[in-house]
């Protein structure tokens, strides 16, 4: 509860900060309130509160504000030189990061699916803003608008299936859901069409196929910061709240939507590593990238064990790192080079090997090597759909990693490999430090994940 | 009687709906977007949810399709000119949303509540009702809207408006 | 336990030291190898030649997963850990006459793939065993991927696939063993004492044996390997032949056989059936190669089938055999490529044919390189026969015709290997070659070191036979309990 | 001492001398090469002596010596130890005392060459490797000494190796002989597995005891291993292009030494080929064909050593021949008479080319015997020998091979007849050629042709007294004889068979071969000194069966067209459509489909909203029919 | 509002379900049929609204305002989307003079 007010405050406080013109004090000013928030999330740590009824800080929602929030910290870290430049709102940009960033605390935390709705939308509407930020932009307008599109036509189904569950069992309090599913024997029929438009609606959140033609296009097009944003911590929300809804309130029914989540599941893989690999531009190749990620986090929900949500957590903090490297890197080449292809990359490590360097671990942690903590993430999914002995599906998982392999390393290639023009990036002291500590985190992950592993 | 009035004001939706998405101007879609949203008022009121049908009345009537109708008329786009897809795509738009609906339906249909819908509190759709509802167990979300709304404030003031620097 | 904790970790401390060295790496990195072989050395010399694994270490990991630091080191693994420490100190050394751009990146990464390659000998954790797998794969991608010739992005990246395809794989057979495993670890102890039907013994074979064949690697697994080896840079060249392939036959002794006997015993029928006709196969893509890598690359897939076959054939000779050829395969195979290193250095080509009298103007050189090839085609008195004859030994034991097939390892060997010598070495001396220069410094003391093991194995073998035996022994008996359990 | 204590001494003699000349092939002086590389064989030659003598005089006919365990694995259990013997003492007597005499003789004949040093030193290697292979108390020992001898011709065949020709020779030599080898070792393998060592004195004495069928399959797999080595049918080719080397080579390595390893082998494993008739038909038909063929090769060569080196293979044949009727004791004299004459011809033929400087050609010599009287009278001591002339060595062993193919077939005894009739013939023809007639160079050459130098005559002399007299150590009881050498190899478990011919028919069977020679003989010198004929040029017409003969029958064309070209065109096959396209196409098959796919399945993603929003339908549409009416 | 309430007795629920569905399904043909943003937005709003006539039935089934409460939700929410869609629209209309969704085609593949 009191993450959420802080970021709120926070969030005003800032907005009234940009009224005042006072520009300088706007990073810090965030930092300071996400890190009392992050503050708040310790200190709820086993509390395991109840807010309202509508909301629970159980260890599951604190682990993945946590990873939210710091999420957030290092990418306001990277807005250094990044919006000034471009325009002189940025104490809304922050504002409007901040709001989605409560509405995501919400998603993590709910146990009313008003909670879930409010939140969703919260984080929803202000993304559609930061996806069109960039006015005069044309790619940036046509990703807000697809997004906001898509995103309220999606949002259609998902409070069509909240509606169909609520008729079913009368209530929108998890709780209430799942004692409606673990008492009653004869589940109401319109109960099950609605499990599958909610997941229809939070596969679409995701980014998961075939619900995910948003995702390239609106990564491509929204200004790079918004895009880490969104294929970092945003996704990382988006599956709180999906685990939370289907591994908790509706697992009495997992053998129903597990056919049709495996659907999902294979489909996303597939589309998401197979177009990735023919990509040119690398921001794009990101999207598809985590398209597929989003694949192998469904991993947990295919079989639900009690580590389910841990693994999640696990896998969505290495996501989540390695891609903010991924972004930051992106960032630093297009502000250098002015184009985000792989061709930028050529002969980076020559000029800033350091920077080559925690991009190419980034890149190794996105594909899965061991010693960094993507590995340990896929390994935990694996392990997780391969306790039901899942065989063909890893298999199929497997061979899609090794599609990924090949585009996660194109980027490598190109720094190592290839010469490119001798212009040296300059990299300001924050990226560093989001650099130094995302390296830090994702290695720290694979080489001792036990620190992380018993979380939830 | 008791019936037949859900059924003529439900046929009444389907048509202005219907019309709605089939209107060649933009304008009357709104208007007939208008109607629909009466008919719905109508719904709400025959479902005793008074509260609901006012706002329904004053929040999308009032409110949302006059904002809809500015915009239309701010971008001038008054007239039939809107370009339309090319009629395979809109057969195979309809035949899709027929499937969606025989799907829905279908899914649904297996629904053994085809119980009658019989009024147990006829004070539900009260203010003071909802309210209690809503200042209680869920004032948090409805606080929490406002972020949503200030967010949207946000938003639409910070997108509609010409940004100096840019330009 | 903290020798095998030195031992393991020392190469890695040394590549942090030498990444950081700068302008010296070479000399730092040479130090922290030659410190690892006399560690080897000192491990071997307190290693009691018995079954029972010493030197343990088992410390908690991933305790919540059931990993754990868990490694340990028996006659079969001190074997291929000595083989290691041995060749890698060569290969460093073997770079002298080499000016790569940014050396300390090469040498580090060359420690680094070091520590992985000693986890993967010693490791008795299925997943630390999986870590080194890895762990050793991505330093030589980048070893070859950087310093590597032609067409080295595209061929890594296939080699770089392939192999981690076979390897994820195996993760899959690995984690399949952990969840059948009721104590739910890695212990290879407890996966040694699983009782697994034969249909899931079958699949569990396939998921590692895949892995496995593809690093040795055996047909029809094999062709990302010619092109890797020709691509690579020499010293890449040498780590992958003489190191890193002894994984995938490491894999099989220590993982395959004792866990899944059962599908060897289905299966393993079909294993040497692959390896024998890759050995024929090889030899025979080997007579008309043009480029002196590549052919020494198919010869090393025919000695290499020929060990994996010996293996499947598991007895008692077959697998003592493979004992002594891994170490003898590494050590020639890394002369060989070092030989070729030296003429590509100097008249940048490996074309056979442009090539020729060279022995006139390097009598040394040719001496050794003779010395190496005899090795290589498995003359008796040298260490490669020792390997050999065990090897078709076992193989005959399988089966007397599996042995003719396989045994036509020892004439083919003979005709490309001799082929290439005569058409490298002899003959008279062309505008190319005339210019040749004699090998001096560390080449010399890299060819001479290598052609002393060669004889010194080939004559007294008994060291390496006595180590692994007792291994090898218990090995066997622990298999052939199992299978007659399952039976 | 005792012989145990001596016998480690033979080998390592010679090898000290390889390191030493081998090490200091550029530092020592050539007279102190020449007298260590000499030296040490003499001195195995004396330690073989006291050994033998000391041998004789034992009662215990067999010393096994063990140096260190080899290889263990198993069951298997190699020691690296000596047997010493009667058949072992009698080999190293031939292999130093022959060796001695070749070494000595190189130090004149190899004076002026640059590899000196290197040359003494891959002699001195291979005397150590022959010696192990006679002296290994197993079939591994045996084994390595096997192909120790084979890498040795190898590197000396290829002595010149700056000659391309010289350098493909020496691997034709290698890799047939390893064709053989690879049959010795399967053979080596069958016997472990059949008699669980690889011991000559564990195996033989179980020997009965193994079932024909198997013994059958041994001795064949290890005849296998004797046809690469002695230069039998099929494999014989590799003997005639090893003339590429150094002349002594030729004599040593590839008449009186190496090339009988595969005589001895059978020899020391009689035991088990007496139990295996079938392998022993072959083997007696093997061997008489190769004596044919060989011989009438040798007919038509022009070249003196290729003559010299057709008829080692068409004595070779005899030997097997004779090995194949039972006549281990008569091949086995074979062996040393044979060693006798041919190091003998082959020296005196080197003689010969050292005087004409490196000429070869027959038909560029004739009236040598004035200009090289040594050389021509011990040459013609080796070749009545050789024509199985009495009472020179030749004539008793070949006669006894003879004796012992009549008493099995009286078929094998003609085709031993009519070889030795052509043995004779060209041999003779080779002696009228070179040493006969007017000199057929130019008169410039004529001048500079001279004897050779004393350390060069020398051994000759003494071979050729050999030659002569080497036949009384096994006389025959036929001549009152008391077949010396039969009863000392039956010592080594050498098996015996005794002639079952009356003394009439031995008596008749002997005028039979030696009217042969004396007819081939009167032949000879009729057509060649009577007639002066020369041979012909190659290009000049000849009859079938001379072109036949003249190109060897065409073996090296056929194993060119049957093997090496079908092998090397299979290769590129493997390489370039099965490998390359095939395989390796499968494997980039795999990423290049993905990668069509890839570029098939963006264009999904066409940027139209619209079309998005129509997936986003269809696939809700298809995941609720998948839900609710497919499940 | 009594005799209202009155007639609301007999109508099955499945005749809610089914009224919503269609015109749920409707606003979905108007997204798939227009290219005008204004008039897909509509749709959508369409769709939001059927889910409010079902919660609604729904609430007055099982006599619980709590979906009534969350029918507020949808139009607060539909307040902020129009707000925001709006200016979306504006925007892109500023950039493109249009506001035909075909013409957002530039990022793709």
């Amino acid at each position: 509860m009191n993450i959420i007010i802080t970021i709120s405050i926070t969030a005003f406080v800032v907005l009234y900060a940009g009224l005042f013109k006072a520009k300088k004090a706007l990073l810090p000013l965030t930092v300071v309130g996400l890190l009392t928030a992050l503050g708040f999330t310790f200190s709820a740590w086993n509390g395991n509160a109840v807010h309202f009824g509508m909301m629970q800080t159980d260890n599951f929602a604190l682990a993945f504000s946590g990873i939210c929030i710091v999420g957030t910290l290092l990418i306001f870290l990277l807005t250094q030189n990044y919006f000034h430049a471009k325009s002189d709102n940025i104490a809304e940009y922050y504002t409007l990061i901040l709001f989605a960033l409560a509405g995501m605390i919400m998603m993590v935390s709910y146990k009313n699916m008003a909670m879930l709705f409010v939140g969703l939308e919260i984080m929803a509407v202000s993304l559609y803003i930061l996806a069109g930020i960039r006015k005069t932009d044309f790619a940036s307008n046509e990703a807000s608008l697809k997004y906001f599109l898509m995103g309220a036509f999606s949002t259609g189904f998902l409070l069509f299936g909240i509606t169909l569950i609520y008729g079913a069992t009368g209530s929108f309090d998890l709780d209430k859901i799942q004692a409606y599913l673990v008492n009653n024997q004869a589940v109401s029929p319109i109960f099950y069409p609605g499990v599958i438009l909610m997941m229809i609606g939070l596969s679409f959140k995701v980014g998961a196929a075939p619900f995910h033609f948003w995702t390239p296009d609106v990564y491509e097009g929204a200004p790079s910061l918004i895009t880490t944003f969104m294929s970092t911590v945003v996704k990382t929300a988006g599956f709180a709240a999906f685990l939370r809804l289907f591994a908790d309130a509706f697992a009495p029914l997992h053998e129903f939507w597990v056919a049709p989540l495996m659907v999902i599941v294979c489909l996303t893989l597939f589309i998401g590593n197979v177009t990735a690999l023919f990509q040119k531009n690398f921001k794009r190749m990101l999207a598809y990238s985590s398209i597929s990620h989003a694949g192998y986090l469904l991993f947990s929900l295919i079989v639900l064990t009690k580590n389910s949500g841990n693994n999640v957590l696990v896998y969505a903090a290495a996501y989540t790192f390695a891609s903010i490297i991924a972004f930051a890197v992106l960032i630093l080449v297009k502000q250098k080079t002015g184009s985000d292809s792989f061709e930028s990359f050529n002969g980076l490590a020559k000029r800033n090997p350091l920077v080559a360097l925690c991009l190419t671990i980034a890149m190794l942690s996105l594909a899965g090597i061991p010693l960094t903590a993507g590995f340990i993430g896929k390994y935990l999914m694996f392990l997780n759909v391969m306790t039901e002995y899942k065989t063909l599906l890893v298999a199929f998982a497997i061979l899609n990693a090794l599609v990924g392999f090949y585009y996660y390393f194109r980027v490598i290639v190109a720094m190592w490999f290839k010469d490119g023009a001798e212009t040296e990036l300059s990299t300001p002291s924050q990226y560093k430090v989001v650099l130094l500590v995302s390296v830090a985190i994702t290695l720290v992950l694979g080489i001792y994940p036990a620190i992380i592993l018993n979380l939830i | 009687m008791s019936t037949q009035v859900f059924y003529f004001v439900a046929t009444l939706s389907i048509i202005f709906s219907l019309l709605v998405i089939f209107a060649k101007n933009p304008i009357h879609s709104v208007l007939y977007l208008i109607l629909t949203f009466f008919t719905f008022t109508v719904h709400y009121v025959l479902l005793n949810a008074q509260f609901l049908a006012v706002v329904n009345f004053i929040v999308y009537m009032g409110a949302i399709m006059v904002l809809f109708l500015f915009v239309l008329m701010l971008l001038n786009l008054n007239k039939d000119t809107e370009p339309s897809k090319s009629p395979l795509i809109k057969i195979v738009g309809v035949i899709a949303g027929g499937c969606l609906v025989v799907t829905l339906i279908g899914s649904l249909k297996s629904a053994s509540i085809s119980s009658p819908l019989i009024l147990k509190n006829p004070g539900l759709g009260l203010v003071e009702n909802l309210g209690k509802e809503l200042f209680g167990p869920f004032l948090l979300p409805f606080e929490l809207s406002s972020l949503l709304l200030l967010a949207a404030m946000v938003g639409a003031v910070l997108l509609s408006k010409r940004d100096e620097v840019e330009a | 336990m903290e020798q095998l904790l030195l031992l393991i970790f020392l190469p890695l401390a040394g590549a942090i030291i030498t990444a950081l060295a700068g302008k010296s790496a070479k000399i730092v990195s040479t130090v922290f190898s030659v410190a690892s072989l006399v560690l080897a050395l000192v491990i071997a010399c307190n290693f009691i030649p018995d079954a029972s694994t010493q030197f343990e270490v088992n410390l908690p990991w991933i305790a919540d997963l059931g990993i754990n630091f868990h490694a340990g080191i028996d006659g079969i693994s001190l074997l291929v850990v000595l083989l290691t420490n041995l060749l890698v100190p060569i290969i460093i050394l073997s770079s002298y006459n080499h000016q790569y751009k940014s050396p300390a990146a090469f040498y580090a990464l060359i420690l680094f793939m070091q520590t992985g390659l000693l986890l993967v000998f010693t490791a008795l954790d299925a997943f630390l065993f999986y870590i080194g797998w890895e762990a050793a794969l991505i330093p030589i991608y980048f070893i070859c991927a950087i310093w590597g010739g032609k067409d080295r992005i595209r061929i890594n990246m296939k080699f770089f696939v392939y192999t981690i395809a076979g390897s994820l794989f195996m993760l899959m057979g690995i984690i399949y063993l952990y969840l059948q495993n009721p104590a739910h670890n890695f212990n290879i102890q407890a996966f040694y004492a699983l009782n697994l039907d034969s249909a899931q013994q079958g699949w569990v074979f396939w998921a590692f044996f895949i892995a496995f064949a593809i690093k040795m690697p055996v047909f029809p697994f094999h062709t990302w390997q010619p092109d890797t080896y020709t691509a690579a840079p020499a010293q890449g060249t040498m780590l992958l032949s003489g190191i890193m392939l002894k994984m995938g036959i490491y894999g099989v002794i220590r993982w395959l056989l004792p866990i899944v006997p059962a599908g060897v015993h289905d299966w393993g029928q079909l294993a040497i059936v692959l390896s024998i006709i890759g050995i024929v196969y090889a030899s025979l893509i080997a007579f008309t190669q043009k480029d002196a890598k590549r052919l020494v690359a198919y010869s090393s897939i025919a000695h290499v089938g020929l060990i994996s076959a010996g293996i499947f054939a598991f007895n008692q000779q077959g697998m003592q055999g493979a004992m002594v050829q891994m170490l003898s395969h590494g050590i020639n195979v890394v002369g060989l490529f070092f030989v070729l290193d030296i003429i590509f250095s100097r008249v940048k080509t490996n074309k056979i044919e442009e090539l020729g009298g060279i022995a006139k103007v390097a009598p040394q050189l040719s001496i050794a390189f003779l010395i190496i090839v005899l090795g290589t085609v498995a003359l008796p008195g040298t260490n490669g026969f020792i390997g050999e004859f065990l090897l078709l030994m076992g193989v005959y034991n399988y089966g007397i015709w599996a042995a003719a097939i396989a045994g036509l390892t020892i004439i083919f060997g003979a005709v490309y290997m001799l082929r290439m010598y005569q058409n490298v070495m002899l003959g008279q001396t062309n505008s190319l070659t005339i210019t040749f220069t004699d090998i001096k410094g560390t080449e010399k003391l890299v060819l001479y070191t290598i052609c002393a093991l060669i004889i010194v194995l080939g004559v007294y073998p008994k060291p390496v036979l006595h180590l692994t035996e007792a291994s090898v022994q218990h090995l066997l008996e622990q298999v052939n309990q199992k299978l007659n359990t399952v039976n | 001492m005792t012989i145990e204590q001596l016998i480690w001494l033979v080998p390592l003699l010679p090898f000290l001398g390889f390191v030493i000349n081998g090490l200091g092939r550029n530092s020592l002086s050539k007279g102190l090469v020449g007298i260590i590389g000499s030296g040490v064989i003499l001195a195995s030659f004396v330690i073989s002596l006291v050994i033998f003598f000391s041998l004789q005089g034992d009662t215990q006919k067999s010393h096994e010596v063990l140096l260190f365990d080899w290889i263990s694995a198993g069951a298997l259990h190699i020691p690296l130890s000596f047997l010493v013997d009667p058949l072992s003492a009698i080999m190293l007597l031939i292999i130093t005392g022959i060796g001695f005499l070749i070494h000595l003789y190189s130090t004149s004949y190899m004076h002026g060459d640059a590899g000196f040093g290197k040359f003494f030193a891959y002699l001195n290697l291979f005397v150590f490797f022959m010696l192990l292979l006679v002296l290994g108390s197993n079939y591994i020992v045996m084994f390595i000494g096997w192909e120790g001898v084979g890498l040795c011709s190898y590197l000396l065949i290829g002595f010149w190796y700056t000659n391309s020709a010289y350098a493909s020779a020496a691997k034709k030599a290698f890799v047939m002989n390893r064709i053989g080898d690879l049959g010795f070792l399967l053979g080596v393998f069958l016997i472990f597995n059949t008699f669980g060592s690889v011991e000559f004195a564990k195996v033989f004495p179980q020997a009965a005891s193994g079932s024909t069928d198997i013994l059958v399959l041994i001795t064949i797999l290890l005849f296998i291993g004797a046809c690469g080595k002695s230069a039998q049918l099929p494999l014989f080719t590799w003997l005639p292009d090893a003339m590429a080397g150094p002349t002594p080579v030729s004599a040593l390595i590839h008449a009186a030494t190496m090339v009988t390893a595969g005589i001895y082998m059978i020899a020391r494993s009689s035991v088990l080929f007496d139990l295996a008739p079938l392998t022993q038909h072959i083997i007696a038909i093997i061997g008489a064909a190769t004596a044919l063929v060989a011989a009438i090769i040798a007919l038509t060569q022009t070249d003196i050593k290729k003559v010299l080196a057709y008829s080692t293979v068409s004595q070779l044949g005899y030997m097997f021949l004779g090995l194949g009727v039972g006549a281990y004791t008569g091949s086995f004299f074979h062996v040393l008479t044979h060693a006798f004459f041919k190091a003998l011809l082959f020296l005196g033929a080197g003689s010969v080319i050292h005087a004409m400087h490196h000429e070869q050609d027959m038909r560029h010599m004739g009236g040598l015997r004035k200009k090289l009287p040594v050389t021509f009278l011990t040459m013609m001591i080796g070749t009545i020998a050789i024509a199985g002339l009495p009472p020179f060595s030749g004539f008793f062993s070949k006669d006894e091979i003879l004796a012992h193919a009549f008493q099995a077939s009286p078929i094998l005894w003609g085709i031993g007849v009519l070889t030795a009739f052509l043995t004779a013939f060209y041999m003779f023809r080779m002696m009228f050629l070179t040493f006969s007639g007017k000199y057929r160079g130019t008169h410039h050459e004529e001048s500079h042709v001279h004897e050779s130098p004393a350390a060069m005559t020398l051994p000759l002399i003494i071979l050729a007294v050999l030659a002569a007299i080497g036949g009384a150590i096994n006389l025959p009881h036929v001549f009152g004889g008391n077949e010396w050498l039969a009863h000392w190899l039956s010592g080594a478990g050498v098996a015996q068979h005794e002639l079952e011919l009356s003394y009439s028919t031995e008596y008749s069977l002997m005028a039979v071969s030696v009217a042969a020679a004396v007819i081939a003989l009167l032949y000879a010198y009729t057509r060649y000194v009577k007639g002066a004929r020369v041979p012909v040029a190659d290009e000049a017409p000849r009859s079938a069966l001379a072109k036949l003969s003249y190109n060897k029958f065409y073996l090296d064309e056929i194993y060119d067209f049957i093997i090496t070209k079908p092998l090397d065109a299979l290769s590129r096959f493997f390489y370039r459509i099965i490998d390359n396209k095939f395989i390796d196409g499968i494997v980039n098959g795999l990423g290049w489909s993905t990668n069509e796919a890839s570029k098939g399945i963006r264009l999904l993603q066409s940027g139209n909203v619209g079309f998005y929003i129509f997936m986003m339908v269809f696939g809700i549409i298809a995941l609720l029919l998948y839900t609710f009416f497919y499940i | 509002m009594e005799n209202l309430t009155s007639q609301l007795q007999g109508v099955p629920l499945n005749h809610y379900i089914y009224l919503s569905a269609i015109i749920f399904s409707i606003g979905v043909i108007g997204v798939l049929t227009r290219r005008n943003a204004i008039v897909i937005f509509m749709s959508v709003e369409l769709m939001l609204n059927a889910v409010n006539l079902l919660l609604t039935a729904f609430s007055v089934h099982s006599n619980d305002p709590s979906g009534q409460v969350f029918v507020f939700f949808i139009m607060a929410l539909a307040a902020a989307e129009v707000a925001v869609g709006l200016a979306i629209i504006v925007m892109v209309y500023r950039n493109t003079k249009s506001i035909d969704i075909n013409v957002l085609n530039r990022l793709k593949w």
